[in-house]
């Protein structure tokens, strides 16, 4: 196995546990690969990891290695693959031969970047480089930051910046919407950032590091519009414009690779059939992120047990039928993962009209980050009226992702039929306002709502992921989807729990009136 | 790789104003040198990064491979997916020479190393 | 070959050339080499060749091609450590002076001053200051782009299969993109040129032997010589960008695998068997890190030098293949020659007359 | 620079505090630093504030940190004095002498080789 990252140890996981003899080398000082850096919840269904931190499910994946009798070898750079699946690998200061009967390389992705004028100047990095610097090394990448892509990695990294405690000055796409999911740039959007999309960056300026970049809008076939040129004060550019696989290795063994667009955009991957293996025979790749889906983990984890269950099954160790409804299963979730508006197939070809139920697709969400408050009618889950307490969905786009259903102990959350389809509110179950819907929404796009209970007031609970937390009876601000000031809120409770995993949920008072607009709440005095 | 006719560029070459932009970071090879590569009748990935060093710095292309292929289809008026790629080669990593001059070939018979 | 042969005779004046490729530009022996441009330790037949390239062609081809080949003439030193070494060196070193190369034997301390960085076991070399080394990407690639500007038609991507006589001469050049036409046809397609030779009823004896190259990350300048090793543990040179260009095989290698044509793997041997040799010599070079390693093939005639010459049995087939791993350096002077063969029928400005193709005859 | 004023996360609202290991004392380019035993030297000098990690060969530009995960080098620095170090994924010890990169030398080995181009 090439590659300890999520791919790598799932297939070795599955390997060994039937039966082979597995060695996994990893460049890396520790095995996970880029796992132990994703510290958002995972998208997806329950069985696939959904709710579950990336660096936890890392962690997971660990122990199960670890008791299957996986064989670890870190600071291992594989050198090289040859003929016979043969492999040189740099272990300290030699340089030791192995071969195996078979070779999985599960070498990962490499941030894609874009050339711009000043790109070379300390201060523009990777969002990945950004991201490995604060989560695995808790260093600030910066203080004054421009993300450059609003696809789901650059998301993630935003929100990411701002826990870390950054200032995230915008959000840049040159294209005309925010190409990650809605929800992911709602959390991002509400805290005050703004979403720049149609614009580009044009350079990065500064004296020996990045100080200013500067920017400029484009039309809808990606062209200048001159005189739209605009300065901001940065000291660092990240760009989040898309992961490529990792192939040198499989062309080092002689395996096919070339340009396609499987992943919905043209990129480099190295060719392999439906079980993931190469044109070398016996040499398999997986887990390199030329899958879309939800969550890359997940999809490489699977891919990861589709190549190991072949090969187990080539070699003896499971019979063709277990072999089969294994790979079947994998194959099913990803299929269902990949699924929905965000697919391969409708990605950047398509500008759907509507979600898959027939309602129209929120337009503000896709240029601007944020549902608009008029907009919010046309999902019945985002805009009904209950007395007491009760969860306001604002998750309005087929993503595939259905942990709400099965947090609620009272049933008042569905999801039915496939996993992207949008959750819907069952209103004949009373809801408690227990907050794990709140809590555990990878999207944090559940709130709670009582506008019933105090005269003239409504209670507003909203996920809360920052430092400090506020604290009951401080006073603040409550901040609608844009991020603008609405009026006063006064917090009156915050939750926390182990089933909440480090999510708090926050809930405020604000006058009734406001309780539709308010989303996030901003302590008074101090920063979000 | 599919067949292709060569002859000498009809035309002068045209310079464009940021043919100064950096594209491969490891050897500071730019736009202009590689769109100029072009003109001169370099039509594959391997022919622009022999003659220019794009992508034979440390990193071996990883970053910028994709950037000078860009490039290159552009000038060439062809597709990305008929430049060739880099081929990978040993070591995927830089290595040092005394590292790999230190070779172990019986670690399976003596897996303790001794 | 190909690329400076077709530039010298267009050079001339001779119009509708073309150039049939299989892969791409430079992917043969001229490109994948460490850039020795050597006359000592050569066979006598081919001295000719490398003298004249040295003295005449060499030093004003930059700017003949309008491009940098990073030509430098400081000198080429072939180490030894053992007595055997010496005695290998002073036989090369003796058939060359009798020629008229200025080659000498010299001790390990004058080694050292030449070159500082080796190692104290090096205790004879054989010295010769007109060697020096270039760069063969941009050497081979600067000859294409000015073959081409001068006319010259190249088409990659084109697979020969074999080459037909009409009317008792060569005329007819078979490919997967159907025939081509010429009134004269070179043949110069390294190791392969034997089975393309053989449709045309003439049998080279040339073999491929895979040869690897190790490339460093660059470092700070430290010695502008070729160097070679009585034992050809290795030999390489540093390049202008500062990394250093460092080739071998492992002895075995190519027992282990034939070439396939399209991939040139490297084998798991190679690179650390040359990697000792490098720091045999120069254990200063043992921190440098190395970023590449390559594959290219010999195409080892059995005497060890090419044949260059025309085929009276097969009129108007020319072949220049062969080179056995040091044909980087002459190729300018054959590309001369060539020219001269196809245009005045004779190469008359240098003596290639060993060369033949049917000078191979059984031992004993 | 004193370690509690650099730019570190103290804490952090998901991971809690880092594990991280001993505080080490290094040199950039001969200045007093420090950081974590362990942690990429890339990590400690972002936390101190240093940007620029090398200058190029060709036309002299800094260069700083780039993909933080050793694919891009754009971050090698000398480190104990060997060159072409990958910071982002070599681990900081104790007493390291880690100095910018001129090219592949420092700036005196760098400095003294341009003046004797220009001497030529």
């Amino acid at each position: 196995m090439i590659g300890a990252g999520p791919a790598g140890l799932s297939a070795a996981v599955e390997a060994a546990e039937a039966g082979m003899r597995v060695a996994v080398f990893d460049e890396n000082a520790g095995p996970g690969g880029q796992l132990f850096k994703q510290i958002h919840k995972f998208f997806g269904s329950r069985d696939q990891n959904a709710m579950i931190r990336g660096f936890q499910i890392g962690r997971n994946l660990l122990a199960r290695a670890e008791a299957a009798g996986v064989e670890v070898f870190l600071n291992a750079p594989v050198m090289g693959i040859y003929k016979n699946h043969e492999v040189l690998v740099k272990i300290e200061d030699e340089s030791v031969h192995f071969k195996g009967d078979n070779i999985i390389i599960a070498a990962g992705a490499a941030e894609v970047m874009v050339p711009f004028c000043g790109w070379d100047l300390p201060g523009v990095m990777g969002a990945g480089a950004a991201q490995t610097l604060m989560n695995r090394h808790g260093v600030l990448p910066g203080r004054k930051v421009l993300l450059v892509g609003s696809g789901n990695v650059g998301l993630i990294v935003g929100l990411q910046l701002l826990q870390a405690g950054c200032e995230l000055v915008a959000v840049l796409d040159a294209a005309p919407r925010v190409g990650g999911y809605g929800v992911h740039a709602a959390k991002i959007a509400r805290t005050g950032v703004p979403f720049l999309t149609s614009t580009t960056i044009l350079e990065a300026k500064g004296d020996g590091k990045v100080e200013k970049a500067v920017i400029r809008k484009v039309d809808s076939r990606f062209q200048v519009i001159p005189g739209t040129e605009r300065e901001l004060d940065v000291d660092t550019i990240l760009m989040a414009v898309g992961l490529s696989p990792m192939t040198q290795l499989a062309s080092c063994a002689g395996c096919d690779v070339e340009y396609s667009d499987q992943t919905g955009r043209l990129s480099c991957i190295t060719v392999t059939d439906e079980f993931c293996e190469t044109t070398v025979a016996g040499i398999y790749c997986c887990g390199d992120f030329r899958m879309e889906t939800a969550e890359g983990a997940s999809s490489a984890i699977l891919q990861g047990q589709i190549a190991a269950s072949h090969i187990a099954e080539q070699a003896g160790y499971i019979t063709g039928e277990e072999c089969g409804a294994r790979i079947a299963k994998c194959q099913e979730t990803l299929r269902q993962m990949s699924g929905g508006m965000f697919s391969v197939k409708n990605k950047g070809r398509v500008d759907p009209t509507e979600t898959d139920e027939g309602y129209p697709i929120s337009r503000s969400l896709l240029e601007r980050g944020y549902i608009a408050e008029e907009e919010l009618q046309n999902y019945p889950a985002a805009s009904y009226e209950a007395e007491g307490v009760h969860p306001v969905i604002e998750c309005v786009q087929n993503i595939p992702c259905n942990p709400c259903r099965d947090m609620c102990a009272r049933k008042c959350i569905l999801v039915n039929g496939d996993i992207t389809n949008i959750p819907l509110v069952d209103q004949t179950k009373k809801c408690v306002g227990c907050g794990l819907c709140v809590a555990n929404c990878p999207g944090q796009s559940i709130f709670l709502i009582d506008k019933t209970s105090i005269p003239d007031y409504a209670a507003v609970s909203i996920p809360y992921e920052f430092l400090p937390l506020p604290e009951e009876g401080q006073k603040g601000t409550g901040l609608d989807r844009s991020g603008a000031p609405v009026c006063d809120a006064l917090v009156m409770s915050v939750k926390t729990s182990p089933a909440m995993d480090k999510t708090a949920v926050l809930t405020m008072k604000v006058p009734l009136k406001y309780a539709d607009s308010v989303r996030f709440f901003k302590a008074e005095g101090g920063a979000e | 790789m599919s067949k292709i006719i060569r002859t000498a560029a009809k035309e002068p070459f045209k310079p464009e104003p940021d043919d100064d932009l950096i594209i491969c970071r490891c050897e500071e090879v730019t736009k202009g040198e590689i769109r100029r590569a072009v003109h001169g009748g370099f039509r594959t990935t391997n022919e622009v990064k022999r003659w220019l060093r794009c992508g034979m710095g440390l990193c071996q292309g990883q970053t910028c491979q994709r950037n000078f292929q860009n490039i290159i289809a552009k000038e060439a008026g062809i597709s990305v997916k008929d430049l060739g790629m880099i081929s990978g080669r040993s070591p995927a990593r830089p290595v040092m020479i005394d590292v790999f001059a230190n070779e172990v070939i019986d670690a399976e018979k003596d897996p303790e190393g001794k | 070959m190909a690329c400076a042969t077709a530039y010298n005779l267009a050079k001339r004046g001779m119009k509708d050339i073309i150039v049939l490729e299989k892969k791409e530009i430079g992917n043969g022996g001229s490109n994948r080499n460490a850039g020795g441009v050597r006359q000592s330790a050569r066979d006598v037949r081919e001295l000719p060749l490398a003298m004249y390239a040295v003295s005449r062609i060499w030093p004003h081809l930059g700017e003949e091609l309008e491009t940098d080949v990073e030509y430098v003439q400081r000198g080429n030193l072939r180490l030894g450590k053992t007595e055997a070494h010496k005695k290998i060196l002073e036989a090369h070193t003796a058939k060359s002076t009798k020629v008229g190369l200025d080659v000498r034997m010299i001790d390990g301390e004058e080694a050292r001053e030449i070159c500082p960085y080796m190692s104290e076991e090096v205790t004879s070399a054989s010295w010769c200051p007109t060697d020096g080394h270039a760069n063969p990407l941009k050497t081979t690639l600067g000859y294409y782009r000015m073959a081409l500007r001068l006319g010259v038609t190249f088409i990659t991507g084109v697979t020969v299969t074999g080459i037909r006589k009409a009317h008792g001469k060569a005329r007819i050049v078979q490919t997967d993109d159907g025939d081509y036409e010429g009134e004269k046809i070179l043949l110069c397609a390294g190791w392969e040129s034997r089975k393309i030779a053989d449709t045309a009823g003439i049998e080279l004896p040339i073999i491929p032997e895979r040869n690897e190259v190790l490339v460093t990350e660059m470092e700070p300048e430290m010695f502008p010589v070729m160097l070679g090793t009585a034992d050809s543990d290795f030999y390489g040179h540093q390049s202008k960008h500062g990394s250093f260009v460092m080739g071998g095989n492992s002895g075995i290698q190519q027992y282990y695998s034939m070439p396939d044509g399209a991939h040139h793997p490297t084998g798991p041997l190679t690179a650390p068997k040359i990697s000792r040799g490098i720091i045999s010599y120069f254990p200063v070079l043992k921190n440098a890190k190395i970023v590449r390693s390559w594959a290219g093939y010999y195409d080892v005639c059995a005497d060890k030098v090419p044949v260059i010459d025309q085929i009276p049995e097969v009129p108007g087939l020319y072949i220049a293949a062969g080179f056995s791993g040091h044909g980087f350096g002459i190729s300018p002077a054959v590309a001369l020659a060539m020219s001269e063969l196809i245009l005045d029928g004779s190469s008359h400005t240098i003596d290639i007359s060993p060369l033949t193709y049917d000078r191979f005859r059984a031992k004993g | 620079m004193d370690i509690t004023k650099q730019r570190r996360i103290q804490e952090h609202p998901i991971l809690g505090s880092y594990e991280k290991g001993r505080v080490v004392h290094f040199t950039l380019d001969g200045k007093d630093m420090e950081g974590y035993e362990g942690e990429p030297i890339a990590a400690a000098l972002k936390a101190s504030g240093v940007m620029t990690h090398r200058y190029t060969a060709k036309h002299h530009k800094p260069r700083g940190v780039f993909c933080a995960i050793g694919r891009c080098t754009d971050c090698v620095m000398i480190v104990d004095g060997i060159p072409n170090t990958r910071t982002c994924i070599t681990p900081l010890k104790e007493g390291m002498a880690v100095q910018a990169q001129y090219g592949v030398q420092t700036k005196e080995e760098w400095e003294a080789s341009q003046e004797a181009k220009d001497g030529e």
